[in-house]
C-alpha cells in the first residue's frame, strides 16, 4: 500500500460530508486529520525516505482528485507542500533532509504564514526573528491569511531577522523561521470571512515571544526558487477539482430533473438536446482545464529535477514554468468560471435552494480566482511574449528580497 | 411632483405620471439599496420598504386611467422596475405578480370585479400570487381546485408553492380548476381569509428576502364575484406573457445595473492597485478599466433590449394581432436571455475588477451574483433563445402561451 | 411615395421623408444583395450601384431643409446605412464619407459654399475623402498641405490612403495644413481636377470593392472659395464624431444581420441534418436551432444599441453640452463594440450552424466575416470599451476627438 | 539521426513558403515531397523496422509543430497515418507488415479514399471492387474528399466487394482496397474549393478498371478500431498548429507595429497593457488547447497499446479515446476559433491586407471545425456523461457495416 493509494481511499467519505461542512461552516478537521494520517503529506518524500516519491504531474493529479472531493484541502495543505519541497530540493542539492522527512512521513504537516497585509509596505515586514544571546531566536508578530497553519504542526514563517547583540553584523536581513505551533505563544485563529474556500484553515496566526533554534532558521535566499509556481498550481489544481465537483453535481441532478419545459424538445430533461450540448460544454471545459494544469505540473517538474543543475538551467527552467502558470491560469479560470456558472443553465429553478449548495463551486472558484486576477495575469503572459519581459515573481524569491508575501 | 388622487378620497395612493413614476422609483430605490446587504446578510424581509412603496403610487401605475388610475405604459412600468430592482431585487420582485394580476383583471374580469379590485389597489393594497405546484410532473400542471359547496359558493383547497409576495398581499388570486379537472380560474382570497395560510419556507441561495414561500388553502370559502376566467387561456393572441416577462428581465436588468455600482464603487475606494500596474489607483489600471467597459457594454445591451421589449408590448396592446404579439414575444425573449446574461456575468466579473478583498462575505457582494443566479432560473433563457432561433432560422412566431 | 423636388428643377434627386428613405433604402439594399458575392469574388467595383444609389435620393437626404434638403434625423440616416450594409457592406461604406461631410458642410462652411456644395448634392453629386496618412506614426499626423501660390489661390500637394468612396466621388474634400505646418483645413477638389490621381490600390482581405485606395495630389490649383476650416477642430462639444461612428455601427450591424439572413437561407435549403439528431431537416436540430438564436440575440442587441445611439446623437443635436456629446459618444462606443462583436460572432458562427459545404469558396460565404473583419478594423473597438470602462468606473466623459 | 528529427529540420523552409503557396493557391507538393524523403511517414513504424516507433503523444507533437510550419501538411498525411496505424495494429496482433513497413520507411506513403457525398445512401457504396475469375480485383468508382491521396502513392479505398463468379458466397460485402495510384486508371483532380485548407489535396479520386491484388483486399471488418479518434486527433492537431501560428504572426504584427491610438495607454502598441493582454488570452487558449490534444493523444495510446488485449478491454480503452476526442473537439474548436479572429484586436486596419494573409488562419480553422460541427459533438459528449449513450461511431468500424465514410 503506497501512501497515495491510502489517501485515495478517504474520498468518498470526504466526498460524502463536503457539503454538511460546508452548510454548517465547519472546518475540515476530520479529513484533514485522516489524511496526515494516510500519508498525504509524504507523498513527494522520496520512496527511500519512506515517501511515495511522487512526480509533480503525479502529486497535481492526487491534488485535483482530492478538491473534487472536498475543495478546500488541497489549498490547506499548499503551504506544507511548498515546505516540504523546498526540504526535497536541498535534499537533492546534497542536504541531508532526513529528519523533516521522518517528521513527514510521519503526519506532521507545515503551514504558511508568509502575509502581512494591510499597512505593512513592500520589502519590510513586522514579523520579527530577534537572535538571542546563545545563538536562538525569538519571534514576535501576526501573520494573516495563514492558509492550513490551523490543522499544522509547523508553520514556515517569512520574517525580518535582528541581532541586536550584535550589531556588527550588518543590517536586518530577511529568513524562513519554521515553528514549532505546538509551543505556547503561537496562537491561529480561524477568521477567514471569504464567501468561498472557507475550509481551507486561511486565519491569523499571532507568535508571542516564541521560541525557534538556530537550525530551523533558515536564509531567505535559499528558498527553492519555483515556490511561486507551486502555489500557482495548486490553485490551478483546486479550480479543476471544484469543476469536478460541479460536473459531478450537474450530471447527477439532471438525472433527477422530472419536470420539462412543455415546448421542449423532449420529454425528459436528460434528453434535451439543448441541456445535454451544456453538459457537454462543461465537461469540456473542465477536460481542457485539467489538461493545462497537467501540462504546468509537468514544466513544475522540469525545474525540480534539475535541482542538481547550474543556475543558468535552473533560471531558465524556473521562468517557463513561471510563465507557463500563468498562462494556464488565463484560460483555467475562465473556463472554471464559466463552467461552475452556466451549469445552472441545465437546471431549474429548484437547484436554487440554499440546502443544494450549488452555488458553492462558483463561490469557491470565485475566491480562489481572486487570489490573482486573470486579466493582469493575461498582460504578464504578453508582455513576456511580445517583449521577452519576464513575469514577476520568477526572480523574485532568492534573487531579491521583495516582498514574497504577494507571490500567492 | 407627485399629485394626490383626490377623487378617490385621502385614502388612495397618488395617481403619477410616467416622468413622476421614474423619480418616484429612483428616490425609492437609493433608500432600498442602503439597506439591501443587510437584509439579505440576516434575512430581514422588506416589509416597511413595502408599505413605502405602496403608499408612493407606483404599485397602482397600471391601473386603466378610467378606474382614476394612471394607466401609465409598459414602458414606463418596466423602467419602474429596472429602477426599483437597482436598489434591492428582492423588492422589485415582490409585486412583479402584483402588476401580473392587474393586467390579468384589465383583461378577464367583469366590469364589477374591475371596480373592486382597482378600487383596492388605488387603495393601496396588493395583490400577491398562489400558481406554480411543487408537485408537478409539467411546470403548468395544476391540482388545487374551487369545490362547489353551495349556489354561487365554493370552497378552495389546494397548495402553491413558490407564491412570490403572497406574505405582503392583501389579496392572493389563486390559480384553480373550477370544480375537479374543470376549466382553471382565478380564485381570489383576502390573505387573512379563514384557511389561508402562508408559509415563509423560502431559502434560495439568492433572491432570499422575497417571501417566495408555500400558499396552503384550507377550505377557503369563495363566492362567485371573487372568481375570474384564467386570464392565461391564450385562445387569441395576447400580451399577458410578454408583460410578465419584460418585467423579469427588466429585474435582472437592475440586478447587473447594480453590480457594476458596486463594483465601481469599491474599486474606486477599496481595492489596491496590481504592483505591475504601474498605476496609483486600481481604478486607473487599463485592464480594469477594460473589464469594467465590457460589463457596462454587456448591461448597456441587455437595458436597450429591455426598452425595446417594453415598447413592443405597448405597441401589441394598441395594434393586437398574432404578429405584433409574437413580436412583442420576441423582443422580450431577447430582452430576457440578453439580462440573463448580463446581470450573471456582471456579478461574477465583479470580483475579476475588486480583487482579493472583495470576496469578503461580511460585504455581502456575492449577493448580486446569488440574485441573478436564482432569478434568472425563473424559467429557463436557453427557451428564450431557441425561439429567438426558430425565427431567425424560418421565421416562425413563438408560442402562444404565459412564458414568453 | 417618392416625390420629386420639383423647386430644384429636373436635375436634382427627389427628396425623401423618413418613411421614403427607409422603404427606398429596403428596395435597393435587395438589389445590391443580389451581386454582392459575385462583385466581392471579382473584385467589380459597384459603379452602377452608386449612381442607382445617387439617383433615388438618399444620398441627399441629411441636407439641411433650409437648403432644399431633406433635413432627416441620424436616426433615419443610420437605420438607412444599416439596411443598405445588409444588402452590400461595400456599397454602404463608399459614401460614409459623404455623409461625415455634408455633416461638416453644415457646420464649418460659410453660406455660399453651403448653397453650392449643397446644392451639388441635392443634384447627386457625391462627395469622397482623403484623409487618412499612412506614413504617419500616429493616426492623426498629416502632411499633406495647400501652399501658397497667389492672393485667395493654393496648390495642395500630398497624398492619402484609405481614401474611400474617392474613386467614385464628385468631390473629395481633402485635410491639409494650410501653408506648412498651419491649421487643418478642408480643401475641396473635383475628382476630374488636374493633378488629382485615384489609385485603386485597395487590396485588403474584406470590403474588397470599397475602392479604399490612394489620393495623390499634385500640385492642384485649389481656391479659397473651396477651403473649409477642419471640421474636427473640437474646441467645444460636437457630434461629429459620434454621427460618423453611429454610421459605421450600423454598417456592422448590416453585415451580422446580412450573415444570420445567409446562413438561414442555406440551413433551410442545403444543409443535411446531423444523422444522430434524429430531425429531417438540419433547420429542426434544437443545437442549430439554438445557434441561430445566440447569433440573433447578440445581433438584436448590436441594432438596440445602434438605434439607442442615432437617437442619442439627434439629442446631442438639439441641446448641445458637454454633457449631451458625452452621452452620444458612449452610445455611440456602446454600439461601436457591440456591432463589432456581434458582425464577427454571427459570420464566423454562420459556418457552425450551415456544416462543412458552406465552406466551398465559391460560394463566398466567407465574405462576411471579412467584410466584419475588415471594416471592424476601422479603428479599433477596444477604445471604445476603454471609454466606457473610465465612464463605468469613475463617470468619466470620453475624450472629445472625431473618433467617438 | 532520426526520421523525426529529419523532419523537423524542414519546418524553418516549409514555414517560409506557406503564406506564399496559400496566396498563389498552390499545392505543397514540395514540402510533402521532402517529408516522405525525410520519412515523416515511418514515424510511428516500430525502431525494429526501420521507423521512429513514435508513441502517440509524440506523434501528435509533430503533427502540431509541423501544422505551425504549414497548416495543409498533418491532414495531408492524415489517410497515411491512419493506413499505417492499421498496419501496426495487425503487426500487433501478429500479422507480418514487413512489407508495408518497409514501402513507408522507402517513402511511400498513402491517401484516403473513403468518402461518397450526394446522393449515397447510407450503408451503400457505389464504388465496387468486382472479383475476377483469377481470384484477384478490378476497382471502380469516385471518391471525394480523398485528402493526400494527390500525393501518395497508395490509396486507401472503402468498397463494396461483390464476386459475380461466385454468387453463392453470399451477398456483397464492405472491405478496404489498396490500391497502387502509379497505376493507369486512377485519376486524382484537386477540385477541393474550400476557403480554408487549400492545400491539403482533398480532391476527387476516380477509379476505373483498377487491377488490385488479392493481398490487397482487407476485410472492412478487420480495421482498427481507433480510426475515428486517429481522424479527429489529426483535426485536433491541426487546430493547434493553425492557433500557434496565428500567434507567432501575431507576436511578430505587434512588435512590428508603429502607429497607436493617439488616447492609448503607452506610446508604444507593444507596451499597450491591453493589447499584451489580448496577446496573453490568445496564448493562454493555445496553451490550453495543445495540452487538451496531447491528453487525447494519449487515450490514443493506451487503446494503441492494447492491440494484444481482450475485446471488451480494447472496446472500452477505445470508446474512451473516441469520447476525449469529442471532448477536447468542443473546447479546442471554440478556442482556436476564438484566437484566430481576435487576434486582429491586436492589430490596426493595416492586418487587413490581402498580401498579409493574416485571415488564413481563421479560414483553415474553420474549415478544420466545419469537418464535425463543435455543437453537434458536445450533444454526444452530454449524452455520454449523463445517459451513457456511446458516441456514435465507436462502434461503427468493426461491428456494423454502417457507412463509415461519414466518420470523418
Amino acid at each position: 500500500m503506497t501512501h497515495r493509494s491510502n489517501v485515495e481511499a478517504l474520498y468518498p467519505q470526504i466526498a460524502e460530508g463536503a457539503l454538511r461542512r460546508e452548510l454548517d461552516g465547519e472546518l475540515p478537521t476530520g479529513p484533514v486529520k485522516r489524511l496526515k494520517d494516510a500519508g498525504l503529506g509524504a507523498l513527494r518524500v522520496p520512496r527511500e525516505s519512506g515517501g511515495d516519491g511522487l512526480s509533480w504531474p503525479e502529486l497535481v493529479q492526487v491534488w485535483i482528485d482530492l478538491a473534487a472531493a472536498d475543495n478546500n484541502l488541497p489549498q490547506a495543505f499548499r503551504g506544507h507542500f511548498a515546505f516540504a519541497e523546498d526540504r526535497l530540493w536541498h535534499h537533492r542539492r546534497g542536504q541531508d533532509q532526513s529528519a523533516w522527512f521522518a517528521r513527514f512521513t510521519a503526519g506532521e504537516i507545515a503551514g504558511n504564514a508568509w502575509s502581512e497585509v494591510g499597512p505593512t509596505p513592500i520589502d519590510s515586514q513586522r514579523t520579527v526573528l530577534t537572535a538571542q544571546a546563545d545563538g536562538s531566536y525569538r519571534l514576535d508578530g501576526e501573520k494573516y491569511y495563514t492558509t492550513g497553519t490551523i490543522f499544522a504542526e509547523w508553520a514556515d514563517v517569512y520574517v525580518r531577522r535582528t541581532n541586536p547583540h550584535r550589531p556588527e553584523e550588518g543590517e536586518d536581513d530577511f529568513a524562513i523561521a519554521i515553528v514549532d505551533t505546538r509551543q505556547g505563544g503561537v496562537t491561529v485563529v480561524d477568521d477567514w470571512d471569504g464567501f468561498g474556500q472557507r475550509g481551507t484553515g486561511s486565519g491569523t496566526t499571532t507568535f508571542e515571544n516564541v521560541a525557534v533554534p538556530a537550525e530551523n532558521v533558515l536564509p531567505f535566499g535559499d528558498r527553492f526558487p519555483y515556490q511561486t509556481a507551486v502555489y500557482q498550481l495548486n490553485l490551478l489544481a483546486t479550480l479543476v477539482g471544484i469543476g469536478k465537483a460541479a460536473l459531478e453535481d450537474t450530471i447527477t441532478a439532471v438525472r433527477g430533473r422530472e419536470r420539462n419545459y412543455s415546448h421542449a424538445n423532449a420529454a425528459r430533461v436528460r434528453d434535451d438536446a439543448q441541456v445535454l450540448a451544456r453538459v457537454g460544454e462543461i465537461a469540456a471545459a473542465i477536460y481542457a482545464a485539467e489538461a493545462a494544469t497537467l501540462r504546468v505540473a509537468a514544466a513544475v517538474e522540469d525545474v525540480a529535477a534539475a535541482a542538481g543543475a547550474d543556475g543558468a538551467s535552473i533560471a531558465r527552467l524556473n521562468e517557463t514554468a513561471e510563465v507557463e502558470s500563468a498562462i494556464a491560469q488565463v484560460v483555467v479560470t475562465d473556463l472554471i468560471l464559466r463552467a461552475t456558472s452556466d451549469l445552472f443553465d441545465t437546471l431549474g429553478a429548484s437547484a436554487t435552494s440554499r440546502a443544494k449548495g450549488l452555488d458553492r463551486h462558483w463561490r469557491n472558484a470565485r475566491t480562489v480566482s481572486s487570489h490573482n486576477p486573470r486579466i493582469l495575469k493575461s498582460r504578464v503572459v504578453g508582455g513576456y511574449l511580445v517583449n521577452g519581459t519576464p513575469p514577476p515573481y520568477a526572480w523574485a524569491i532568492g534573487v531579491t528580497q521583495r516582498d514574497a508575501g504577494t507571490a500567492s | 411632483m407627485v399629485s394626490l388622487a383626490s377623487e378617490h378620497g385621502t385614502d388612495t395612493v397618488p395617481v403619477l405620471t410616467s416622468a413622476e413614476a421614474v423619480s418616484v422609483a429612483r428616490r425609492l430605490s437609493a433608500v432600498f439599496a442602503e439597506g439591501a446587504a443587510r437584509r439579505d446578510a440576516e434575512r430581514i424581509l422588506p416589509g416597511p420598504e413595502l408599505d413605502e412603496l405602496s403608499a408612493s403610487g407606483l404599485l397602482a401605475i397600471s391601473v386603466p386611467a378610467a378606474f382614476g388610475g394612471a394607466g401609465l405604459p409598459v414602458a414606463t412600468i418596466t423602467e419602474v422596475f429596472r429602477i426599483l430592482a437597482e436598489g434591492d431585487p428582492n423588492i422589485a420582485q415582490i409585486p412583479h405578480s402584483h402588476f401580473v394580476y392587474v393586467n390579468a383583471v384589465h383583461h378577464q374580469a367583469t366590469p364589477a370585479q374591475q371596480e373592486f379590485l382597482f378600487g383596492e389597489v388605488l387603495a393601496g393594497k396588493r395583490f400577491g400570487n398562489a400558481q406554480s405546484e411543487i408537485r408537478s410532473k409539467h411546470v403548468r400542471d395544476h391540482a388545487t381546485t374551487l369545490w362547489p359547496a353551495a349556489p354561487g359558493r365554493w370552497r378552495l383547497a389546494g397548495e402553491k408553492g413558490y407564491a412570490t409576495g403572497a406574505l405582503f398581499a392583501d389579496w392572493i388570486p389563486v390559480l384553480a380548476h373550477l370544480d375537479e379537472g374543470g376549466p382553471l380560474h382565478v380564485a381570489w382570497v383576502e390573505r387573512t381569509a379563514p384557511g389561508v395560510t402562508v408559509v415563509d419556507d423560502w431559502d434560495g441561495l439568492g433572491q432570499r428576502t422575497t417571501a417566495s414561500g408555500t400558499v396552503r388553502l384550507d377550505d377557503v370559502a369563495v363566492s362567485d364575484d371573487r372568481i375570474t376566467p384564467y386570464h392565461l387561456t391564450f385562445t387569441g393572441p395576447q400580451t399577458y406573457g410578454s408583460f410578465a416577462q419584460v418585467l423579469h428581465a427588466a429585474l435582472d436588468a437592475g440586478i447587473a445595473r447594480a453590480a457594476i455600482r458596486d463594483a465601481a464603487a469599491f474599486v474606486t475606494t477599496a481595492s489596491r492597485p496590481y504592483p505591475d500596474a504601474g498605476v496609483e489607483r486600481a481604478a486607473d489600471d487599463p485592464l480594469v478599466v477594460h473589464a469594467f467597459g465590457e460589463m457596462e457594454l454587456a448591461v448597456r445591451g441587455a437595458e436597450a433590449l429591455v426598452a425595446e421589449a417594453a415598447r413592443a408590448v405597448d405597441a401589441a396592446n394598441e395594434h393586437l394581432s398574432a404578429e405584433s404579439a409574437g413580436a412583442a414575444s420576441l423582443a422580450v425573449a431577447a430582452a430576457r436571455a440578453a439580462t440573463t446574461h448580463a446581470s450573471v456575468e456582471a456579478a461574477s466579473r465583479l470580483f475579476e475588477v475588486c480583487g482579493t478583498r472583495s470576496a469578503l462575505a461580511s460585504l455581502r457582494l456575492d449577493r448580486h451574483w446569488r440574485n441573478a443566479r436564482t432569478h434568472t432560473l425563473h424559467d429557463p433563457a436557453a427557451w428564450k433563445v431557441q425561439h429567438l432561433g426558430r425565427f431567425a432560422v424560418d421565421g416562425t412566431l413563438p408560442p402562444n402561451h404565459g412564458q414568453i
